[in-house]
């Protein structure tokens, strides 16, 4: 059982979703009830797999450093005597990827029982959220390609409808505008990959691959492929490698969301029922950032090296960017959504920085921003359930009425800011120490990134204040006086959220290396592999 | 885990566990649980010194991996933790009586150990990553209890007003943090002196840590948080804005100004000058008791300021001690008088001096330790106030004669400064406590609790006094400051009579001007005192710097609303200016360009589109002969193209 | 028998494009059908000229196919017209519209 | 020439057509049932008949009725492709002229099967002439105004496009002087000839410029005949345009690949387009089948090993989706009534989420989505496109590379517009619900779409029956 | 040699007139007439050029048959009132497509080298009649189903059409 134990963390949705589709739509309890215990069930899995793992491996590189691996022959086809491929269902897990297995699979958690009380088509709506469920843990897991790309497009389909169908007022604008972008993405991410199977063979066979750790290998490449390393091959002039690098990246920036690709984020969140749009911003962010990380660095160091600089400038344009236009949002919600640009832009800036403490603070910052939006959401939700509306100015001097609501809230909008003794300050220290130390250490960023990332702090102290001030102090008013009703403070069901995010928070925050020790060994691997290899790459 | 440092840890989390039990027990007897927390932790810290004597002892942990932090128990940190901790005591006594009658009394005192925790914290931390949490920590604190009363006009914007202030000073000072830790490798205290001080970066990180301390100790250009944070309860303000937060600054200042280069040393004794010039100036014409106490602890944290700059970091530790009890003192004794008229007169402004006038027949206590402080605080012989200050200015007169021609400003400054002290102080006193009643209604006997009222202000009024330290007030060389700096060769200076022979006739000029205008008799033109005149009002509004900065940055935040929401229904308004709107404009013009920009380009998509499928309908019509047509000339085409290939 | 067969090939040709002006032109069904009639003589006539060359004879063979082909094709073509009409009551091209959008 | 001997080798040659002849003759005991009381069973009798013609196709190759009758293993594969449609139409309930409706299917089945394995003139005509009249029967079967009317305007464009092949056919004969393609010498008149006879070629699979009259024919005939229609003619032509390409190969220009190319592309463009604006469902989904006709054609013209793989893996998707597609138009009319515009299907989402699911899951295998046998479809045919771009380097590969793609992304916004209303619109009273029987059957054309994609494999073998035929050398 | 000339150009001009006729008239039923005009003079090249069999098949079938089918629509569907539809619509469609395909196969035609005609055999129907049996087996018997198909569904076309 234990050498299955990704597989079994990856299929238990599913069988959830298989349930559920044979329960009738009336017994939504029973529904509920089957997709709530699975998840759980899942959750121990996760635990059980965090206790397994070793964190000190004695792995040569970045590519030998997976471990629960499972590799099944999968798909075998020829195309004529010329092409043969073979697609395998390759899964494991590293220092990277296994925090992130373990966030999803908890914020999932949390999310059912946000949606709790959800009413309409009940039975849909699980058997969407079960394959959702297994199609991001799927990304995390995977290490073969073409099943990555499986579960990244499998992500879309169920979002696009759990957002167009139980979200908000002009919930179509937003899941078509949701769905064109994040397509128009994977088309990207699929033309490099055919490139890239085209290319690679399987070591000492001439049958083609879509295997990443055979991808990232040099000497696997065919000798007249475009993306051989080394053979300077061009498209439109650009270098080949480059150019399918920053295919990928771009494909990758949309999930992130980059600044100028990232306007799909506020209208998708704004419109998503809350459980939805814990897990867009939780997870479904991460699963861009861990797709930069895996495959764009991982299979092409060189380029990654080549434009460092540029990713942490647009890493920076996000957070100011972000910031500023969460500055000047009304709207609760989508003032958390720019936050979430802003914070993104932080993970960009670690990874452009190429340092150790640069690309560990990006996948801290990853998890605890995971925890933290997810929170940050279900309170826009708990506010929305009872008014059913989010507009910061028609609140005021909620405290008198909500004090633990207004614990709740300022706990994570300092949380969030990046108040030291919570997760949120070692991320973002981490990473200004990243990008400070690239400049000295491996001289890929000038110091002024660092600066100007840090005033990112300012602004997200400014608007959350602010929006504190204007919603939660002064004298008590509601600008509809039937919201008076059921204006009652948090009840147990939304405290059983909050309280574990809480716990995890302020947990990451005093003691890091509770995280930090999984994570180290693979992201020096992982910084030694991208700067040793990419440097001689470009060399050549 | 050494022996003091677990006492240490429990002096640490005494007070946060004191204000959690107090939180869940009752409003009766949470305040006591909490007070006998921090009498139990001031005890202990005590005891603790006696530990650490002889040598410091030093923890280090790794908290991230490839970062090692830790704490640092020498002579200095742990009697300021003893101070802190016994001051925060005598504050949670004497809230006890003053918040005896507020619905959120629980949250006060879970808010006030909160702080405490944090600000033992910083005194004890020796990396300056660990300092930094505790730091924003402490900054955070503030918010809460400045904010604690949310629901009057103004207080949640001063709370938000000096979180932001804080926050802007902090990132500076995290750069400087980053960088030391980054480019020199450790970034303990203790090891500043050892890193090689060449390269850009050395400035550059002075300059934040500098940038960090001036946030946190209000000095020149952030130093307008302060007045306002006077919105919070008056025993917040005596602890946090009088004797412990804003010291921390002062604190920092001291233990790392060793890598400072001289440049910026001198720059931050003319700074500190400025603002202890500054401070004194704008508490002449104010009319409400605490504010005069805040410009007055401005300009006395300018004072310190100076010393570090100057080079007396020793006597402005010294300033910082004796300034923590007087100060401290002198607040208690204000928000005595105001829980007087808040509980008997419920309608007067309970803050406002001008009702206020022949308090001593009633508070003969409260008015016998606010004498004891506020001469302290106008620096008279026998007093401690007098060593610490003669000892900074001595040391700046010296100073400014080795520095160069200009340097001659900052002791004049700090003389000029001592006379304004005085008079500030004595005009207080006098109005306050002596001539006749201003109010209509007779003032009611009312005999003040002694536990908590009475006794406090005494051990403060005691505090004060000079005999401690040393008999002769005009040797510069005290046995503390041997205990706190190691031994010390006393210096010989040449001009050692010359700074107390110019402050004294200054400090006793201000009481007798003072006393010439608002002698008993003569006080009850104070009724109707408005701040008429030039100089009045440019006192009153303390240089308007406020309210500059209200208009440019702060109201900037403000104006945000407005502005956007009024661009969000027309263009932008031809009226913007300042440097705020230019703030504004960019992050709606972002805004703009998101609606603007990317999503025509989704409708121009779908626009081509539509105009291919009306070019397509011409084809599909509904006549078959034209099918017909099309398809044969397609053939033509067709054979045409492959024809000219034959 | 020598006649210069491209005077054939040339008559094909000007049946095949009177045949194909006549269809696109004229509004009445059964115009039309004439028309079909004829580009599949013209094509006839161009085999029969190519086969008096071959000494198998195939194009005529082919003809003969050809023949019963377009016999078929008049056959199925009456019987759908049949139908229209019954419908639309008149075999004019024009009123055949009812396939809108 | 001894006639004897003649005749008896026609005799041997005769078992080879044994399926055909089973169909032909099942196919008049099918009139005949069709008038006694039999009537009911005659779906039942058209499945015995496909079932024995299955079992008799027998994978043989080789060259017979003196080179009339060249089969190879991609008519073979393409015969077993048109028997598993014509069983995938029964399962269509049709009530009206049971009897002849399935005669005429039967001939156009038989006309298929002749046309994918012959190369000679005079068959290529022949057979085609048959797939089309049985075609313009079919479209006219259900004699309402609608149906005849496309009917007879099938029938006019069909009868030009094959005069105009048969004028190509005559003058292919007038240059070589006899009726077998491989002896066709390339010089002026049989080039114009071999263009012209693509004209009736391309009618057939409905490519440019000869596809204008799919949007209308789809839209009228009944919509079983219409499924046939889209997958079985379409499929045979596809596979005779091989065989004539490879019987004419050697002669063969780049010139030819070109023109081949950019009609492709158009016809891609023009399907994709087109589908953008339209209102009737099944309007909508003919436009689709245009495109996928564009991406179709280039694969029998690769002539890299893998290219023909690559064809026969793509035409069997496609004739699942078709299927697929057009049962749920079938079922949906049945429902919802004819001319079914595509709001009409806004607020079914509710009640039946099964159905709804499993055309999500068709369309999304129509569009090329990962989770559906349509991307893997469509990889391959990417990738063969890409292998011949990187052997013979034509700038044309590349650009129908990118039109491709360019056209899949645009295909998601109409072919989502379905589940778009289906789902996400509300729709104020009607109530309805599909038959069990139709839920059932569309799930499991979606379930086998997803079987593919996870069992790419079990196609491979089937595939690999191709080895491409040997060219014989003129 | 002179009499098969004039035949020969006398059958070429009846079959040209025809056709334009076909074009002119506006009357069905002379349509009909000119186009059993044509058929007729058609057959006589074919005689002309060795193609006896099919010039007697193209009688039969054509002149015979069809003519005869075309008769009947005409007659059915020929309404009372006898109003003549105005012929002149889609006019440059068509010119432009009558000009293409003329230049188009005329230059076929013209490029053409027309191979060396061959002095028939003595009785081709006899060659052909074995022919068709032998080589052209499988055509023959496909022409035969596809003639079977037309039947049954003109037929039944035909018949719903009455009811």
């Amino acid at each position: 059982m234990i050498d299955h134990l990704l597989s079994l963390i990856v299929f238990i949705p599913l069988l959830g979703a298989g349930v559920v589709l044979f329960l009738k739509p009336d017994q939504s309890a029973i529904i509920k009830g089957t997709t709530l215990f699975l998840n759980v069930v899942q959750l121990l899995a996760c635990i059980i797999l965090v206790i397994l793992f070793q964190k000190q491996t004695d792995a040569a590189s970045i590519t030998t450093n997976f471990q629960f691996v499972e590799k099944y022959e999968w798909i075998r086809l020829n195309l004529g005597e010329s092409l043969r491929f073979i697609i395998e269902y390759h899964i494991g897990v590293d220092g990277i990827s296994l925090p992130l297995v373990v966030l999803s699979s908890f914020l999932m958690l949390v999310a059912i029982i946000s949606s709790w009380n959800q009413s309409k088509q009940v039975k849909g709506y699980f058997v969407l959220y079960n394959i959702l469920n297994a199609s991001i843990v799927g990304c995390f897991v995977a290490l073969d390609f073409f099943l990555f790309y499986l579960f990244f497009e499998l992500m879309l389909l169920p979002m696009f409808f759990l957002i167009g169908i139980w979200g908000g007022p002009n919930r179509s604008y937003a899941s078509v505008k949701f769905f064109l972008y994040t397509l128009l993405g994977s088309i990207l991410i699929l033309i490099v990959m055919i490139g890239l199977y085209l290319g690679v063979t399987q070591p000492g066979s001439t049958i083609h691959t879509f295997n990443i750790i055979h991808m990232m290998g040099t000497e696997n490449f065919v000798q007249d492929s475009l993306l051989r390393p080394g053979a300077g091959g061009t498209i439109f002039g650009i270098a080949a490698r480059y150019a399918a690098f920053l295919a990928l990246f771009v494909g990758f920036a949309i999930k992130l969301p980059m600044v100028p690709v990232h306007t799909w984020l506020p209208d998708a969140h704004v419109e998503a029922p809350t459980a939805i749009s814990v897990i867009l911003a939780g997870l479904l962010l991460k699963v861009g950032g861990y797709g930069i990380v895996r495959i764009a660095y991982g299979i092409f160091p060189d380029a990654a090296l080549n434009y460092a600089y540029l990713i942490a400038v647009f890493g920076v344009i996000s957070i100011v960017y972000g910031g500023l236009n969460a500055l000047a949002q009304r709207d609760l919600k989508r003032m958390i959504a720019y936050s979430s640009v802003s914070h993104m832009g932080f993970v960009l800036v670690g990874l452009g920085a190429l340092t150790v403490e640069g690309v560990s603070g990006a996948v801290f910052h990853m998890v605890s921003h995971g925890l933290i939006s997810g929170a940050l959401f279900l309170i826009a939700g708990v506010i929305y359930d009872r008014t059913g509306d989010r507009l910061i100015d028609n609140y005021s001097g909620l405290a008198g009425k909500l004090p633990q609501y207004t614990f709740v809230v300022v706990f994570m909008f300092f949380a969030s800011l990046g108040l030291p003794g919570l997760s949120g300050f070692i991320g973002e220290i981490l990473v200004l120490m990243g990008a400070f130390d690239s400049a000295s250490s491996n001289g890929l960023l000038p110091p002024w990134i660092g600066v100007v990332s840090t005033t990112g702090i300012i602004i997200s102290a400014a608007y959350y204040l602010w929006a504190t001030q204007r919603m939660f102090f002064g004298e008590y008013w509601v600008r509809e006086a039937s919201w008076e009703s059921n204006m009652h403070d948090i009840s147990k069901r939304e405290w059983t959220m909050f309280i574990p995010i809480m716990l995890l928070v302020l947990i990451l925050g005093v003691y890091p290396r509770f995280l930090l020790d999984f994570t180290d060994n693979t992201v020096n691997q992982f910084v030694n592999y991208v700067l040793e290899v990419g440097a001689n790459l470009m060399g050549k | 885990m050494t022996y003091p440092h677990i006492i240490f840890f429990i002096i640490l989390v005494l007070p946060l566990l004191g204000g959690l039990i107090n939180f869940l027990a009752g409003a009766r007897s949470g305040p006591w649980i909490a007070t006998a927390a921090l009498l139990l932790s001031s005890i202990l810290s005590v005891f603790l010194l006696k530990l650490t004597v002889d040598l410091p002892s030093v923890l280090r942990f790794t908290w991230l991996p490839g970062i090692e932090i830790g704490w640092r128990l020498d002579r200095i940190s742990v009697s300021l933790i003893a101070l802190v901790s016994f001051i925060s005591m005598l504050i949670h006594l004497f809230s006890i009586h003053y918040m005896k009658d507020d619905p959120g009394i629980k949250r006060y005192f879970a808010k006030l150990g909160f702080f405490t925790f944090s600000m033992l914290g910083v005194l004890g931390a020796d990396h300056l990553l660990l300092l930094f949490v505790f730091w924003e920590l402490v900054g955070f604190s503030s918010y809460l209890l400045i904010g604690f009363w949310y629901k009057n006009e103004g207080v949640p914007y001063a709370a938000r007003i000096a979180f932001i202030t804080n926050r802007i000073a902090d990132a500076g000072f995290l750069i400087g943090i980053i960088l030391i830790m980054v480019n020199s490798g450790t970034g303990f205290i203790s090891e500043l002196q050892s890193i090689d001080q060449t390269g850009w970066w050395v400035g550059a990180a002075g300059i934040g840590l500098v940038l960090g301390a001036f946030g946190k100790s209000a000095q020149v250009p952030f130093f307008t948080w302060l007045p306002r944070a006077m919105a919070g309860p008056t025993p917040v303000s005596a602890l946090i804005h009088a004797a412990t937060m804003v010291a921390a600054g002062v604190y920092l200042l001291i233990r790392t100004s060793v890598i400072m280069p001289p440049a910026l040393v001198s720059t931050v004794a003319i700074a500190g000058a400025l603002t202890a010039f500054i401070g004194a100036f704008s508490a002449l014409a104010q009319t409400d008791i605490k504010k005069v106490l805040a410009y007055s602890t401005v300009s006395q944290l300018g004072y310190m300021v100076m010393g570090v700059g100057v080079g007396a970091t020793d006597m402005a530790l010294f300033h910082l001690w004796t300034h923590a009890f007087f100060k401290a003192g002198l607040f208690l004794s204000a928000g005595a008088i105001i829980h007087y008229f808040h509980k008997h007169f419920h309608s007067i402004d309970g803050q406002d001096m001008r009702n206020m006038g022949n308090l001593k027949s009633v508070m003969p206590v409260t008015q016998f330790s606010y004498l004891v402080c506020m001469l302290s605080l106008a620096g008279l012989p026998f007093f401690s106030g007098f060593l610490s200050k003669d000892g900074i200015l001595l040391k700046s007169l010296e100073w400014s004669a080795l520095a160069g021609p200009w340097a001659f400003i900052v002791p004049v400054l700090g003389f000029f400064t001592v006379g304004l002290t005085a008079y500030y102080m004595g005009k207080q006193a006098l109005v306050v406590f002596y001539g006749k009643n201003r109010m209509e209604t007779e003032l009611v006997k009312d005999k003040e609790d002694f536990l908590t009222v009475r006794l406090p202000l005494i051990i403060l009024a005691i505090g004060s006094l000079g005999l401690f330290y040393s008999f002769n007030p005009f040797v510069h060389h005290f046995q503390i400051l041997d205990f706190w700096f190691g031994h010390q060769i006393p210096l010989s200076f040449s001009m050692g009579w010359l700074a107390p022979a110019i402050s004294i006739p200054l400090a006793v000029g201000g009481l007798f001007v003072a006393f010439r205008s608002y002698r008993p008799e003569r006080s009850f033109t104070y009724r109707d005192y408005v701040a008429r005149g030039h100089y009045r009002k440019w006192s009153m509004h303390a240089l308007y710097l406020d309210q500059f900065y209200h208009e440019s940055m702060v109201k900037a935040f403000n104006m945000i609303s407005e502005i956007i929401y009024g661009l969000d229904r027309r263009f932008i308004d031809p009226v913007l200016n300042w440097l705020g709107m230019s703030f504004v404009v960019f992050s709606k013009l972002m805004d703009l360009v998101d609606k603007l920009i990317v999503d025509k380009l989704v409708e121009f998509v779908a626009y081509i589109s539509k105009l291919g499928g009306d070019f397509l309908r011409l084809f599909h019509g509904r006549r078959v002969q034209l099918h017909i047509f099309w398809a044969v000339l397609g053939t033509i085409l067709i054979l045409l193209w492959i024809n000219n290939f034959m | 028998m020598s006649i210069d067969p491209v005077y054939g090939l040339g008559l094909s040709a000007f049946l095949f494009s009177m045949g194909l002006l006549v269809i696109i032109i004229k509004r009445n069904a059964i115009f039309v059908l004439i028309g079909i009639e004829l580009i599949l003589n013209a094509a006839n006539l161009n085999f029969v000229v190519f086969s008096s060359a071959d000494p198998a004879n195939t194009g005529q063979l082919f003809g003969v196919f050809s023949v019963v082909l377009a016999a078929a094709e008049a056959a199925i073509a009456l019987a759908i017209l049949l139908n229209i009409f019954k419908f639309y009551k008149s075999t004019d091209l024009h009123q055949l519209n009812r396939l809108k959008y | 020439m001894d006639l004897k001997e003649t005749l008896s080798g026609i005799l041997a040659d005769l078992e080879v057509l044994t399926s055909e002849l089973i169909l032909i003759s099942g196919s008049v005991l099918l009139l005949i049932a069709g008038l006694t009381r039999f009537g009911r069973q005659t779906k039942l009798l058209v499945g015995a008949l496909v079932v024995s013609a299955l079992f008799l196709l027998d994978n043989v190759s080789g060259r017979y009725f003196n080179d009339f009758l060249i089969l190879d293993p991609v008519a073979v594969f393409l015969k077993y492709i048109f028997l598993f449609t014509t069983a995938g139409i029964l399962l269509f309930d049709r009530k009206k002229h049971l009897s002849e409706f399935y005669f005429l299917v039967i001939a156009v089945l038989v006309g298929s099967m002749f046309m994918v394995s012959v190369t000679n003139l005079l068959l290529i005509y022949i057979s085609i002439e048959l797939t089309s009249y049985a075609a313009y029967l079919l479209t006219g079967i259900d004699n309402n105004q609608k149906s005849s009317e496309a009917a007879f305007k099938y029938l006019l464009f069909g009868g030009v496009s094959s005069a105009l092949m048969l004028y190509g056919i005559s003058l292919i004969y007038g240059s070589t002087l006899s009726l077998n393609l491989e002896e066709l010498q390339w010089e002026a008149t049989s080039a114009g000839g071999l263009i012209l006879l693509f004209a009736g070629l391309l009618f057939k699979t409905s490519v440019v410029p000869f596809h204008i009259w799919t949007p209308g024919t789809y839209q009228a005939a009944p919509t079983d005949a219409v499924t046939y229609f889209s997958i079985v003619p379409k499929l045979a032509g596809f596979g005779l345009i091989y065989h004539v390409i490879n019987a004419v190969d050697p002669v063969f220009q780049n010139e030819i690949t070109i023109l081949i190319g950019s009609l492709s592309i158009i016809t891609i463009l023009w399907g994709t387009f087109g589908a953008i604006l339209q209102k009737n469902a099944k309007r909508l989904i003919s436009y689709g089948a245009i495109a996928h006709s564009g991406f179709l054609l280039p694969l029998v013209f690769v002539d890299y090993g893998g290219g023909i793989d690559a064809f026969g893996y793509y035409a069997l998707i496609y004739a699942v989706m078709n299927l697929g597609i057009f049962y749920f138009l079938h079922v949906a009319e049945n429902e919802l009534g004819d001319n079914l515009k595509i709001t009409d299907f806004s607020g079914l989402g509710g009640q039946n989420g099964i159905i709804g699911a499993s055309v999500v899951v068709i369309l999304v295998s129509l569009i090329g989505l990962p989770p559906t046998a349509g991307f893997t479809a469509k990889l391959v045919m990417f990738t063969s496109v890409w292998m011949e771009f990187k052997t013979d380097q034509l700038m044309i590969w590349l650009a129908l590379f990118v039109m491709g793609l360019l056209s899949s992304v645009v295909s998601l916004y109409f072919y989502f517009r379905i589940p778009y209303y289906f789902f996400l619109k509300q729709d104020a009273g009607r109530k309805v619900k599909f038959p069990v029987k139709n839920v059932w059957v569309t799930t499991i054309f979606a379930l086998s779409l997803l079987y593919l994609f996870i069992q790419g494999d079990i196609l491979d073998n089937f595939v690999v029956m191709f080895d491409p035929i040997d060219h014989q050398n003129k | 040699m002179m009499l098969i000339d004039i035949v020969f150009y006398t059958f070429f001009l009846l079959a040209a007139l025809a056709a334009v006729g076909i074009l002119i008239t506006k009357n069905v039923i002379h349509a009909a007439f000119y186009l059993v005009v044509c058929l007729i003079s058609l057959a006589g090249l074919y005689v002309l050029f060795d193609a006896t069999y099919l010039a007697v098949v193209q009688l039969l079938v054509y002149a015979g048959g069809v003519i005869v089918l075309l008769a009947f629509g005409i007659m059915i569907t020929n309404r009372s009132d006898g109003q003549l539809l105005s012929s002149s619509h889609l006019l440059l469609p068509g010119i432009l497509a009558f000009g293409g395909v003329l230049v188009l196969f005329t230059i076929f035609t013209v490029k053409f080298s027309p191979g060396i005609p061959v002095n028939p055999d003595s009785d081709q129907v006899q060659q052909m009649g074995i022919v068709f049996m032998t080589d052209y087996l499988l055509a023959f018997e496909l022409i035969a189903y596809l003639l079977l198909v037309v039947l049954v569904g003109a037929s039944y076309l035909a018949k719903s059409s009455q009811s």
